[in-house]
């Protein structure tokens, strides 16, 4: 039978059934229904790339893409809720950016307010970062839920609007200046070998998964999602739930946004230019679906992760920049073309 | 092949100041390296002319002193995260030395800090950084070279003079070699007859930049000069010309391309200073190979900028400020 | 019933307007305790649109509503839920992508702290289910449930412990009898408590069985409230539509003509080795219990499901491994029981929905790239009148229609094109009685003009009256093939049953 | 009646009902209602430009403006065309940019080889452009409607492999010396008065609104982007109207890339980076919706045609480039709440 549109539509937990044949090939198999494609190339990619670069194992490469990945994960994470609720959020980039131009203006300016309370300047600057991308959320989901904007017009919108905002406030020249112990503990810190951000994102996914498996709130995201119309039937509050899904998102991007902020040790106006799409693709090939009521906080992880390990085992293994577009490409294409694969196999009862 | 070297440069004393002493110097190149050392270069893109004739600098002087390299470039000058992660995964990866064309002036120094503890020489190439832990650098500034622009502007109409308008482009908003350039430019022609209209940030797309200088004719009928980009010049080539304002309104160019270069000599773009990026290439190589040998070197030292009009475009040598025609990008050398 | 008692409900003037439409003109409601009152009226006649005014869901245009004497303003379902009025909604209010029991907790989610109870939430909705007698696993997401199954689950949604009103739009319109009965064995003790519930339907013979009171609408006006046991059927449709209908079910000459169909030994998914033929000029229905594959094993047929292998011949042309488009062009036509998910195009009008179906097939001439627009618009014109859809509905938005009106059109696609075989997969949901009759003639007429005939439907009646002969599904195999005497009611249920035997 | 989530649905074409006020309120009222809000911008625009700078309503401005616009209205169509399937092309970009490089290195070598027949080696050139292009939408195409991958990543990860090969031909050299006569022609010449770009603008608008509205094949892009199912259960052959879709989005795109590259007189791989948000933007504010089903190429060329007169006019009343990022954020953003009350309006019966 000719593949039809009946199984295009959205995914669905059915439980794979019982192994029919034995061996290895179909405990594969079966790994692959139950766990999805991304689990089988993170392996073929970390076999690949050891191969290639012998350097690609050690211990500081590792703690390299723990840290490079945080970013992505975190964003993902937030982008995920949004996408979750039917919605879209272009201008996580703008939260980010915002952040960190406001916090280390914030910072440089309190911090020479009360030279000796530098934690104080520091926690007040980050709060004033903070809320300037909860701003960018609010006004996002006011519009989309309140005002019925298209997700996508609005989150475009704003995130012209709020760049244009953060180049003025800089002139496009990035903000230096900020209190070195503030990179020192979020840019640098380790807490038992751990770099600091790292462990934010490990405490962030945790939190993103109970409140998506375990809340009222993430049902009712998952429910806004699946049917708006039903939602508002089954008595939900659906307009504040939308509104609470973008303000989620541009907090994690302005956690984002102080984390990268402490690693560049500036306050920049152009950070988180393409984290927009590439959170976006990054929950895409980790099976969210861009029509809302379906994904998962750990396969938004590992997917997101999956891109950051590609991006430096190709670097490692010397790969040319050109060539890295086109492999990139080719694979985001491939792990749903894996995905869309493994749906069928569910749905013929493998 | 003629070596390139001693060629005409300029030393700033102490290194690393802003407002150091510039003295004029004759740079020499080392004739090879004793052994292959692992240089990584990391460049914000590899998508225009420029950038590719730095890489045609590095990559040949690699070939001639026999040192390997591995280029990698972060994809825009929005991108300053991959920028970070890419140098990361350069030392990972085994590099003994780097080679930064950075994306933000201020933004890498933590990076650098990390990979200059562990020993690695870092070399400042082209674009500039605020870090104190830097080995050497090896650029021009684009303050500089807005301020040599501006300059040959100021000089033409100083102070006194009829006033004359000039559409300004610096290009995309944020970027740190723009906003270096806007300032020297703005700099070099404050108190001449220059009046500098609003400036117009974009994009280094051609069309992006035809589009901004068409309303700007339109808004401004009465302006002389269009500076900016090379794109914006070689963008408004066609414009100029087809508005038959050839002679009326007058191009310039605040660095070096093969298309600004061509059109100095057809006489449609009038001037632009040339930062020989090629040669800034080279010299970032040698320091990085003089610091593993620990040979000495100039720690802060560029090419000698000049500009080229149609008065001295035939006498320029070209393989010092253009990629040869039909380069194409090297990511890596091996020796 | 006292009509002295204080009402649970009263409705006054209760005024809902749309654009173009009055859906409900100042209409007088009330309801007691303990009392299931039916409502009554043609497709579009404005019941859900009041039910959806007590539910919550919409607000008034004009008019007042109270709950025990009490003002009523609703903001939200949420609000009404707090009063404890609770509804199974005609177009579901279901959450796809989200599971069985998850659905049936939606907003009252049993908490331990914070935190969800998972376990509970199954536990809880295994028992509710099994207390209705529906037999669907909690874990399973909604969307992979039937059109009836999903039915089932709605109405086990609105069954809380703090029920006061309970308001039933169209519950049973996949169901079947067995079901049914236990649906009402439920309503009937919730009334013993004192709960007061509302009922819609168009099935006109459950009225005797649950209701006390009837209220009839037409056009968005009340035409009048009658007490069951005072009234007849006869006169029940009489007040809805204004006139007698004598016999909604047509008399249907057999043409008993060549053998059109031939499926041997068809499998999927759930259906197993069904053999069957179908002949041009007959009627062959189809029934069984809601799961049984009746669905599946046309859908099969049609392309429609992965995996299917078997035989099947259209005039003798094998199909069975042609793509759906090429067996829809070789003369077979489907009827989707699921007219939202894969029957219309809910953002167009309905003429525009009509003119898809119009422009595809063969019965106008389209003969170059290009659309012959006036042939088509003159063409969905016949379409409309035949199906009955009126005036003012056929430039509306198929979302704004009411269910039944919406029924209506997708029935009207099948005109689009020729077709030798029809297969109507409960073609009738929620569609009003003197429509029935309407549509159930352009069955007979296609019947007799020499077309083959499917009904797959969960409405025994239905299907015994229209069908020659019937095949029986159970656990996905062909249980029975009934024709002339025996197609009885009892000898049908007991095939339901699986009493051969049949693999499963 | 409070907003609710049964209106928040796609656009509808409800007729409006009578005016039932007089005067000219009640006639503006009703003119919205009927047209959408654009043209109420588009005249408000004009107006405030006008009185911002006098050059603005100068013929040659205008003539600027319509030049201006010609890609933008253009690659707009295109994306219509794949939103109303139901999808989305993130690879316009891409398209255009091979479409560009491809052509112009074709041109070069064929005037090369051909020197005397230089008609011969542009038209040949522009064909190896269209198929590179060609090429670009028949992958999508084929992974959207046969893999059935998700629009959004496979044309994401076209793009980013096309942009790969873009720069990998040329080495983000721009392409020049093409034969002058090509950019006399397309770029900068003019048929009775008309620029050349705007002649074939205007041809592709007719062909366009003619193959959405007259033809077979329109009607079943729209009844595939309004329900896939029940299109294929009209017989309708989704997978061959999906991959149609996509290579027409590429083939005008295609057509966009020529332009521009006879506009700038050389084959550039960085053509094109921004358009395809900008196309969906433009998309969206003329009523296209991201679900499918629902769009028209008027509304859509008049939707392109308003950013790019607003960016016009800015640039002309020398708003600071940071400035115009917020005011046109904030105008997208309007433009779409202004069509929800629209819709509300005609919803209440207005
Ligand atoms: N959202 C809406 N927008 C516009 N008109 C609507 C809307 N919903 C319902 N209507 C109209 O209101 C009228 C009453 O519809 P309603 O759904 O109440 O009918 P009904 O009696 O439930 O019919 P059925 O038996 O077919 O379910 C119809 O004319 C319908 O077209
Ligand atoms: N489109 C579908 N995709 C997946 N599973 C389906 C689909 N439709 C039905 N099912 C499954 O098939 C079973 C019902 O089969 P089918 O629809 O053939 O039964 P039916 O006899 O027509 O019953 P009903 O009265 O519920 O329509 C259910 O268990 C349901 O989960
Ligand atoms: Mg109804
Ligand atoms: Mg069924």
């Amino acid at each position: 039978m000719s593949p039809n549109p009946e199984t295009g539509g959205a995914k669905q937990d059915v439980a794979p059934s019982e192994p029919t044949r034995s061996g290895a090939l179909a405990l594969i198999r079966n790994v692959f229904v139950k766990v999805g494609v991304l689990p089988f190339f993170l392996v073929a990619a970390v076999v690949i790339f050891a191969l290639l670069s012998s350097s690609f194992l050690t211990m500081q490469n590792m703690v390299n893409v723990a840290r490079q990945s945080v970013f992505l994960v975190l964003v993902s994470m937030g982008q995920m809720v949004v996408l979750i609720s039917g919605g879209f959020d272009l201008s996580v980039g703008t939260a980010i950016a915002l952040t960190s131009v406001v916090s280390a203006l914030g910072m440089v300016w309190l911090a020479g307010v009360f030279p000796d309370a530098i934690w104080l300047a520091i926690v007040l600057g980050a709060c004033m970062g903070f809320g300037a991308a909860l701003l960018v959320g609010l006004v996002n989901g006011i519009g989309v839920a309140y005002f019925e904007v298209s997700p996508f017009i609005m989150t475009l919108g704003v995130s012209s609007v709020g760049a244009g905002i953060a180049l003025f406030l800089t002139g496009g020249v990035p903000v230096s200046g900020m209190p070195f112990v503030f990179a020192d503990t979020l840019g640098f810190g380790r807490l038992w070998g751990i770099p600091a951000p790292v462990l934010v994102a490990i405490v962030f996914i945790v939190i993103m998964w109970v409140l998506m498996t375990q809340t009222r709130l993430g049902t009712q995201i998952y429910a806004v999602g699946g049917n708006i119309k039903a939602a508002h039937l089954s008595a939900i509050n659906t307009k504040r739930t939308l509104l609470m899904c973008y303000l989620i998102c541009a907090f994690i991007a302005s956690v984002t946004g102080l984390l990268l902020t402490a690693r560049v040790e500036s306050g920049e106006a152009n950070l988180g230019a393409s984290i927009a799409l590439e959170s976006i693709a990054a929950c895409v090939i980790a099976g969210v679906s861009l029509r809302g009521g379906i994904g998962s906080v750990l396969s938004v992880v590992l997917g997101a992760f999956f891109i950051v390990l590609v991006q430096n085992g190709m670097n490692l293994a010397q790969i040319s920049s050109y060539m890295q577009m086109v492999l990139l490409g080719a694979l985001l294409i491939l792990a749903v073309i894996f995905d869309q694969f493994r749906y069928r196999l569910i749905l013929s009862g493998g | 092949m003629d070596s390139w070297f001693p060629y005409p440069a300029q030393q700033v004393t102490p290194p690393f100041s802003a407002d150091g002493e510039v003295s004029d110097v004759s740079y020499e190149a080392l004739e090879s390296a004793s052994q292959p050392w692992n240089i990584c270069v990391s460049f914000p893109h590899m998508k225009d002319a420029y950038w590719l004739g730095v890489n045609y600098g590095v990559a040949d002087e690699a070939e001639r002193l026999g040192v390997n390299l591995n280029l990698v470039e972060a994809g825009g000058y929005t991108e300053l995260t991959t920028q970070i992660s890419q140098l990361e995964d350069c030392v990972a990866g085994g590099a003994q030395a780097v080679a930064i064309g950075a994306i933000s002036g201020d933004g890498l120094n933590n990076v650098i800090a990390e990979i200059a503890a562990q020993g690695i020489p870092v070399i400042d190439l082209v674009n500039g950084v605020s870090s104190e832990d830097i080995t050497a650098k090896a650029l021009v500034s684009f303050y500089t070279m807005g301020a040599e622009t501006g300059r040959y502007l100021a000089e033409q109409h100083p102070a006194g003079s009829d006033p004359v308008q000039v559409g300004w482009f610096p290009g995309p908003a944020g970027a740190g070699w723009v906003e270096a350039a806007h300032q020297g430019f703005m700099e070099a022609v404050e108190g001449s007859a220059i009046e500098v209209l609003e400036p117009r940030y974009g994009d280094t797309g051609r069309e992006v930049q035809l589009s901004l200088v068409e309303d700007v004719l339109q808004a401004n009928p009465d302006v002389r000069y269009l500076a900016g980009t090379a794109v914006t010049a070689e963008a408004a080539q066609g414009l100029i010309r087809e508005r038959g304002l050839v002679g009326e309104v007058e191009l310039l160019s605040f660095y070096m391309t093969p298309g600004v270069y061509t059109g100095i000599q057809r006489g449609f773009i009038l001037a632009a200073p040339a930062d020989s990026m090629v040669i800034q290439g080279r010299m970032a190589i040698d320091q990085a190979v003089r610091a593993l040998e620990g040979e000495d070197l100039i720690s802060h030292v560029g090419p000698q900028i000049f500009v080229v009009d149609p008065d001295n475009i035939n006498d320029v040598p070209r393989e010092n400020i253009l990629p040869p025609d039909g380069f194409s990008p090297v990511f890596s050398v091996e020796n | 019933m006292s009509s002295a008692a204080q009402p649970l409900i009263s409705l006054e003037k209760l005024t809902k307007r749309y654009p173009g439409v009055v859906a409900l003109n100042a209409v007088d409601f009330d309801l007691q305790a303990g009392e299931v009152h039916v409502l009554f009226g043609e497709n579009g006649a404005g019941k859900s649109t009041l039910i959806s005014l007590l539910a919550g869901a919409n607000n008034p245009s004009g008019g007042t509503m109270s709950l025990d004497g009490q003002p009523l303003h609703f903001t939200s379902v949420a609000d009404a839920q707090d009063k404890g009025i609770y509804t199974v909604f005609q177009e579901f209010s279901l959450l796809p992508t989200l599971t069985v029991a998850q659905n049936i907790f939606m907003g009252w989610e049993p908490l331990i702290g914070p935190f969800l109870d998972h376990k509970t939430m199954r536990r809880r909705s295994k028992e509710m289910l099994a207390e209705l007698g529906f037999d669907i696993d909690p874990n399973v997401t909604v969307a992979s449930l039937s059109r009836a199954q999903q039915q089932m689950v709605e109405i086990t949604k609105a069954f809380h412990g703090d029920l006061k009103v309970l308001i039933l739009d169209e519950p049973t319109a996949s169901l079947t009898d067995k079901e049914v009965d236990h649906l009402f064995d439920f309503v009937l003790s919730l009334k013993q408590r004192g709960v007061g519930v509302i009922y819609i339907s168009h099935r006109i013979q459950e009225f005797a069985r649950i209701a006390d009171r009837i209220t009839v609408l037409r056009d968005g006006a009340k035409i009048g409230t009658v007490a069951m046991n005072e009234t007849d059927e006869a006169a029940l449709v009489e007040m809805m539509t204004g006139r007698a209908i004598d016999e909604i079910y047509p008399k249907i000459d057999n043409l008993e003509g060549e053998t059109l169909l031939e499926v041997e030994n068809l499998s999927t998914d759930g259906v197993h080795g069904a053999s069957f033929t179908v002949r041009a000029g007959e009627v062959l229905g189809v029934a069984g219990l809601v799961g049984s594959g009746k669905s599946r094993l046309f859908r099969a047929l049609m392309g429609l499901m992965p995996h299917a292998h078997g035989t099947v011949r259209l005039k003798g042309q094998d199909i069975s491994k042609a793509p759906t488009a090429a067996i829809i062009r070789a003369g077979m036509y489907y009827l989707s029981s699921d007219r939202k998910n894969e029957g219309l195009d809910l953002a167009k009008r309905s003429d525009q929905n009509l003119a898809v179906n119009l422009i595809m097939g063969d019965k106008v001439p389209n003969r170059s790239a290009f659309v012959d627009r006036k042939a088509v618009s003159a063409e969905v014109l016949t379409i409309l009148d035949h199906v009955e859809l009126s005036e003012g509905y056929r430039r509306k938005v198929v979302s704004q229609l009411s269910g039944g009106n919406q029924q209506k059109v997708l029935f009207g696609r099948c005109f689009g094109q020729h077709a030798d075989v029809y297969i109507f997969d409960e073609p009738t949901v929620g569609v009003d009685m003197g429509t029935r009759a309407a549509l159930y003639l352009l069955i007979k007429e296609l019947c007799e003009a020499g077309k083959a005939i499917i009904v797959i439907s969960s409405d025994l009646p239905e299907v015994m009256n229209l069908s020659h002969r019937l095949l029986v599904l159970a656990h996905g195999a062909v249980t029975a093939e009934l024709a002339g005497e025996d197609m009885r009611e009892d000898v049908v249920l007991k095939y339901f049953f699986d009493e051969s035997g049949a693999q499963s």
